[in-house]
């Protein structure tokens, strides 16, 4: 996926300034930043939730501006949101079978496919998805993005209020879902010491612009970096 | 038991469900609409007469009385369809006296436009069954191959709503469109067209309830749907704006209810019979006799 | 500084509200003894119509409440003057507007109390039921009411003093239609002035942040319950008042004349002429009075056969189709559009 | 220039509001050339208000038009006496504004405020002649009077028509509801004796005083409320809340004559009820209700479904016959009216409401007429109340107009029909009956003839 000179705008205030860089194919990029840096913007603005002042967003050749939202999910772009967005009216396998809806694939199989990777999910396939646990509902949001098999997948802060236990699992979940599914992801987190564990790069975000782009060895290793910017003191 | 089911107390019952299924059918239209985007329809009862026209004249022209339904609730549908794209979807995000005051401004140009178009005389329809009631013996038995009809059909469209929510795929996609538009947008579902399609049914099951009021009743007239319209939406209101089943019952009760007190008390009392219930069910569960409780979000 | 600017901020102080509202009102005292017979009949209705107009933007553009049922509390104002006018025939009519305020605060009170603890469509369902109930409930309580009937009583005609004041003494029929509607442009500007200094009150503000995020207002101690009943019974009140209006007026009191449709029409002309402004209560005041002339002109314009199907119709298809336009295009109504535009004539002179 | 251009938005309120009564409306009620207004050499203004729209449009809404179509036609032929008739309708929805009156709701009543509208016509009003409905006139009644503006012919059958000492401009037309009742009962006692009787009526006048005729025509009904004796709301010829249960309770306690005082979108709702509940009892129906051609008789009979079995009064010929001089008059003026009237055809059968305009509009014309040149609103009254000129007033009536000094009430009886379906009504014995109000005043019969139709109509 290819970003160039990407700006959004709030009315009179810019989110996000002429913002460029490059996510390669079945790598985790981690889009790192304080809070207000424009981060959770950048993934709606994928998603086509909001229409930039102007850029481009090209995936596969294909440009993603002026796309409706569903239009740009049914391309492969799959979008787990802030706060996870599960349906707490329905139960755990509505709400996967909701995720699969668009999509031209053997409901079945994906079903028994994501109860595999998440066997707690199966344990709970009749319940309805108030009654999950935060990390529970955290990974019903995956599952129910995965089953549509996706090529990108945007997570916006996966780990947010869940125990640092579960957070460390799953960002391992993760690491192997890139690795044996050929996906490419965009991890926006503000945890950046455990995002940049298990990112192949990174970008960070501050005011709306790029600072600093490469890998994240690289990112994780320059002091200034994670000083001004990621919050982390050794 | 013939003596049973010819009783005065199973009489009024019997007359109470055949007029109270039909203010379900109307409550369950505006449920329907509300649920999926949150629009209070006042214009409901004038698009159900708008479409029962738009068919029903055709009788006129000789037309099979079923043909005749059927041309009616194709245009209830479009009808339904183009109000959603044109009217309502500007409204969306608004605030909520916006939506009220254009379905108010469209109900004026309905009602008017209907009587434009085809005067504002009752017109009787031909009923294509029976209205005189079945006999036991000497007494009457409440019940006529119309009013079997008007149960039973209601009775099928509401279920046939519910499966159509609760087992299908569509129904999946217009409930998550309904709760959770942007996840469902994230997830691929085509929520615009969900919300579009929800008025589509629900204009058709108005309509449905403005032939059988027409044909049962007094007339198909321009205003023919007001009152309906008024008992329909307490009956939603007390259901609960979320809840089809709690809308169809509480039609029901108002139904009954009414008919119990025309018998019993006197009938200058059933016009304002509905809104004593209304105000009973509020004070004790405002958000619904037939809703969950759910904690206010900020 | 120009007097307009003056005068437009005279409304800042109490005082010169007070001078605003009685020059407002001898300006408008003018215009009836200037107008033809028939436009006194029109400007009569406006008033009472603003008054009603004025209490539902209280309650609605201030509070936030929607109210599909404040013709319920006119036929309470109405209903006191009849049932008061058939008992005590030349009592003043200060003592039967007095009344209804009253009687309308009262219902306001009684209405309010349990439908101030709903929110959102569950209130307009609740005064949708109340004004549908109200109509069928002052039918039934027979001769107190007239029955569908409804009670019939002398309306106002002229005094003499009046009579020789306003012109021609000989012609009465011009006299009472000038007198009535020198009374109603009096009582709504003391109705406007009252509005006009709430506006500007604490009560005001609370009421408006009520509106704006009922949470936060709650934090400034604000008592939400006592904000919103408060609301319903000054709008009620305003409703008592403008019923009480109408009824002397014409000099009948009928339930029929305070459905539903006439709440609807009262809501629709508020958001014409624009929620939550006094000035937008006054023009739709005057639209209301004024529509049947305009669409009759209309009509005349087109040819149409005002006695036809489409003809005797047109009315409510163009009213239908302005609130929808307005709503979909111009949602803060005819107040809103003025203020834009002196806005941009105020830029384009700075410029 | 800029500078100029700018205004407080109070102002341009001001300047607006004044622009818009400026352009509406000049100075009126100026008296006009003969002293009287609403009079010229070659005019005269008069107005109804009535039902064109709402709930008891159904069939009235014809009345009103028909008149409109025979004043048209006598002014294609020069007016009378030079005059043409100039007649202003106005829709008042019956003065119930529901949401099918197409007026707009301003406030309060309609009725007054299109009667209003009337009396401030530019060049003002003589009179107005055939609004429609008791409540409605009973509105307007003081204010008409105060103004000493003629309220004449209401289209009413309420007795509140005839109180000269306090409204002397004020008069009825048709026969009041107290003699139908008193006619109707006479036909019961003696052609249905013995049979067990109920009634239904409109909680109004309308109901009460048809119910005081039949009482005061020795039929012992109880009043509305008791047994067997009901009142419906006037909204329910629209909801049909009560009618079910009330039909239930007579069928139940085996009631053979029902009589109906009630509107005719009533009356269709009423036998529609019966029917469904194989109720088929002897109806009996106030004339004002029972119009063939509006009422739908259709499947109400048990033994044969395309018949019917109701007695009606009327003061008319009956509708179905063609062959009647007057209702071949009437079919022509109609026939003539294409704008109003589109879809009548020479084949079309007359309605009721139909002759009932016609009759009002041919006695206003026959007052004009008797005027000559002396048009003023007193002589108005003076030739009404003038009984040897005002009773010799041929019109399509089966009976004369009996006004006189102290009595304003119009014509005092009718013929008695059957109703055997919609296209088809007989005279039940061609017989005209006529009686006062009182409850000991003589029910006079004579043979049914027609006033032929004066040649200056035609």
């Amino acid at each position: 996926m290819q970003i160039s000179n990407l700006t959004v705008r709030y009315g009179a205030i810019e989110a996000i300034r002429d913002v460029t860089f490059t996510a390669m194919p079945s790598r985790i990029t981690a889009v790192l930043g304080a809070n207000g840096a424009g981060k959770t913007t950048l993934l709606r603005t994928i998603s086509g939730l909001v229409q930039p002042a102007s850029g481009s967003i090209v995936i596969e050749g294909v440009e993603l501006i002026g796309r409706a939202t569903d239009d740009i999910a049914r391309l492969g772009v799959g979008h787990v949101p802030e706060g996870r967005g599960v349906i707490a009216e329905f139960t755990v396998e509505e709400n996967l079978r909701l995720g699969a809806m668009a999509f031209d694939i053997d409901l079945a199989a994906g079903l028994d496919e994501q109860y595999q990777q998440f066997p707690v999910l199966g344990e709970r396939r009749k319940q309805y998805a108030s009654t999950l646990s935060g990390g529970e509902r955290q990974m019903l949001a995956m599952a129910r993005a995965l089953i549509a098999q996706p090529r990108l997948l945007l997570l916006d802060e996966p780990s947010l209020g869940l125990a640092p236990l579960v957070a460390a699992e799953l960002m391992t979940t993760i690491r192997e879902l890139c690795a044996t599914k050929n996906l490419s992801v965009l991890l926006v987190e503000q945890n950046a010491k455990g995002a940049l564990r298990i990112a192949d790069d990174a970008v960070v975000l501050s005011v709306g612009r790029v600072v600093a782009n490469g890998s994240a060895a690289e990112v994780a290793s320059d002091d200034q970096l994670r000083q001004y910017y990621l919050g982390l003191v050794q | 038991m013939g003596a049973f089911f010819t009783s005065r107390i199973v009489s009024d019952i019997l007359i109470g469900a055949a007029q109270g299924v039909l203010v379900g059918l109307i409550a369950l239209s505006l449920v329907l609409i509300w649920q999926s985007t949150h629009v209070l329809n006042f214009a409901q009862g004038a698009m159900a007469m708008f479409a029962a026209f738009c068919g029903m004249t055709m009788l006129e022209h000789g037309l099979n009385y079923w043909v005749c339904v059927l041309i009616s609730l194709v245009a209830a549908m479009l009808l339904g369809g183009v109000t959603e794209r044109v009217l309502v979807r500007p409204l969306y995000g608004k605030a909520e006296i916006n939506s009220i005051v254009v379905m108010v401004g469209f109900l004026g140009i309905l009602e008017s436009g209907a009587s434009s178009i085809w005067s504002g005389m009752a017109r009787q329809l031909t009923s294509p069954l029976s209205q005189t009631y079945f006999t036991l013996g000497s007494k009457t038995l409440y019940l006529s191959p119309f009013s079997l009809f008007q149960i039973g059909s209601a009775l099928t469209l509401m279920l046939g709503v519910a499966a159509l929510f609760r087992f299908t795929k569509i129904g999946l996609q217009l409930r998550a469109s309904a709760l959770a538009p942007e996840v469902s947008r994230l997830l691929g579902v085509r929520v615009s067209r969900m919300l579009t399609l929800g008025w589509i049914i629900s204009s058709a099951v108005g309509a449905f309830a403005a032939i059988i009021i027409a044909t049962s009743g007094s007339g198909l007239f321009p205003s023919n749907m007001d009152g309906f319209f008024v008992f329909g939406f307490i009956a939603a209101a007390i259901g609960g704006l979320e809840s089809p089943g709690g809308a169809i019952l509480a039609g029901l009760l108002i139904g009954i209810i009414q008919t119990f007190v025309a018998d019993y008390l006197s009938p200058s009392w059933v016009a304002f019979t509905p809104v004593l219930i209304l105000v009973l069910s509020q004070l004790v569960r405002p958000a619904g006799i037939f809703t969950k409780n759910t904690t206010r979000r900020l | 500084m120009k007097i307009t600017q003056i005068l437009l901020r005279l409304r800042y102080s109490s005082l010169g509200r007070l001078v605003l509202a009685l020059l407002g009102t001898v300006v408008a005292i003018c215009v009836v003894l200037l107008v033809s017979a028939q436009s006194d009949t029109y400007i009569a209705n406006a008033g009472a119509m603003t008054i009603a107009i004025l209490g539902l933007s209280l309650l609605t553009g201030w509070s936030g409440q929607v109210s599909i049922g404040n013709s319920g509390f006119m036929a309470v104002g109405a209903f006191t003057t009849g049932i008061w006018a058939n008992h005590h025939q030349s009592s003043p009519i200060i003592i039967s507007l007095l009344l209804s305020i009253l009687t309308g605060a009262i219902a306001g009170l009684l209405v309010g109390i349990p439908a101030t603890r709903l929110k959102g469509p569950y209130l307009a369902g609740m005064t949708l039921a109340f004004v549908t109930a109200m109509v069928p409930f002052i039918q039934s309580l027979g001769k107190l009411t007239g029955g569908s009937g409804g009670l019939f009583f002398a309306n106002l005609s002229s005094p003499s003093w009046f009579a020789n004041l306003s012109g021609d003494p000989q012609n009465f029929i011009v006299a009472n239609y000038r007198w009535a509607a020198t009374v109603s442009v009096v009582i709504t500007g003391v109705a406007y002035y009252f509005m006009s200094n709430l506006f500007a009150s604490r009560a005001g503000r609370a009421m408006r942040l009520v509106r704006d995020n009922d949470v936060a207002a709650e934090l400034m101690g604000v008592n939400l319950g006592r904000v919103r009943v408060g609301a319903f019974v000054i709008s009620a009140a305003y409703a008592g008042l403008a019923g009480s209006l109408v009824a002397l007026l014409s000099g009948v009191a009928r339930a029929d004349n305070f459905g539903l449709a006439l709440s609807i029409e009262i809501l629709s002309l508020l958001v014409l002429g624009g929620i939550g402004t006094l000035s937008g209560a006054l023009m739709a005041g005057l639209l209301a009075a004024y529509a049947s002339t305009l669409i009759a002109k209309l009509n005349a314009l087109f040819g149409l056969n005002p006695y036809s199907n489409l003809g005797s119709n047109s009315q409510g298809i163009i009213f239908g189709l302005l609130l929808v336009v307005t709503m979909l295009t111009a949602p803060q109504g005819m107040a809103g559009l003025l203020k834009k535009i002196s806005h941009l004539r105020a830029r384009k002179e700075a410029e | 220039m800029l500078r100029r251009t700018h205004r407080g938005v109070a102002i341009i309120a001001a300047s607006a509001l004044s622009l818009s009564l400026a352009g509406i409306g000049a100075l009126s009620s100026s008296a006009s050339a003969t002293g009287t207004d609403g009079v010229t050499n070659t005019s005269i203004t008069i107005g109804a208000t009535v039902p064109l729209s709402g709930i008891a449009s159904t069939g009235y809404s014809d009345v009103a038009k028909t008149a409109n179509a025979v004043f048209k036609y006598i002014n294609a032929k020069g007016g009378v006496n030079g005059r043409k008739v100039n007649f202003i309708i106005k829709d008042d929805c019956y003065d119930i504004q529901a949401l099918g009156c197409a007026q707009p709701q301003t406030s309060g009543s309609l009725t007054v405020a299109q009667t209003n509208a009337l009396i401030n016509t530019s060049g003002g009003l003589f009179a107005t002649v055939g609004s429609l409905g008791t409540a409605t006139q009973d509105a307007v009644r003081s204010l008409l009077n105060s103004d000493h503006i003629p309220q004449l012919f209401v289209n009413s059958g309420s007795t509140d028509w005839n109180d000269p000492s306090h409204y002397s401009g004020l008069f009825g037309w048709q026969t009041d509801y107290i003699a139908e009742g008193k006619i109707l009962a006479n036909y019961i006692k003696s052609k249905l004796a013995g049979k067990k009787l109920g009634f239904i009526g409109q909680d109004d006048d309308f109901g009460a005083n048809g119910l005081l005729g039949l009482q005061r025509g020795g039929l012992s009904i109880p009043n509305m409320g008791g047994t067997n004796s009901f009142a419906y709301p006037a909204t329910d010829a629209v909801f049909n809340l009560s009618f079910p249960t009330t039909l239930a309770t007579l069928k139940a306690n085996a009631v053979k004559i029902v009589v109906l005082d009630a509107v005719p979108p009533a009356v269709t709702l009423i036998l529609k009820d019966a029917a469904k509940i194989g109720y088929y009892p002897q109806w009996v129906i106030s004339g004002v209700g029972s119009d063939p051609q509006t009422v739908n008789y259709a499947n109400l009979s048990k033994t044969n479904p395309g018949e019917m079995n109701a007695v009606s009064m009327t003061f008319f010929p009956y509708s179905t016959d063609t062959t009647n001089a007057w209702n071949k008059w009437i079919a022509k003026v109609i026939l003539a009216d294409k704008a109003d009237f589109p879809k009548f055809t020479s084949k079309s059968i007359l309605s009721g409401n139909m002759q009932y305009g016609a009759g009002w509009a041919v006695t206003f014309l026959q007052l004009l007429k008797a005027m000559g040149s002396n048009v003023t609103r007193a002589n108005a009254v003076s030739t009404l109340e003038h009984s040897a000129v005002s009773n010799a007033f041929a019109t399509p009536a089966v009976l004369p107009l009996q006004y006189s000094p102290t009595n304003h009430q119009g014509l005092g009886g009718g013929l008695l029909v059957k109703i055997v379906s919609n296209t088809n009504t007989t005279q039940i014995d061609g017989k005209v009956y006529s009686t006062n109000d009182a409850a000991n005043g003589a029910i006079t019969q004579k043979a049914f003839v027609n006033a032929a139709v004066p040649s200056w109509l035609n």
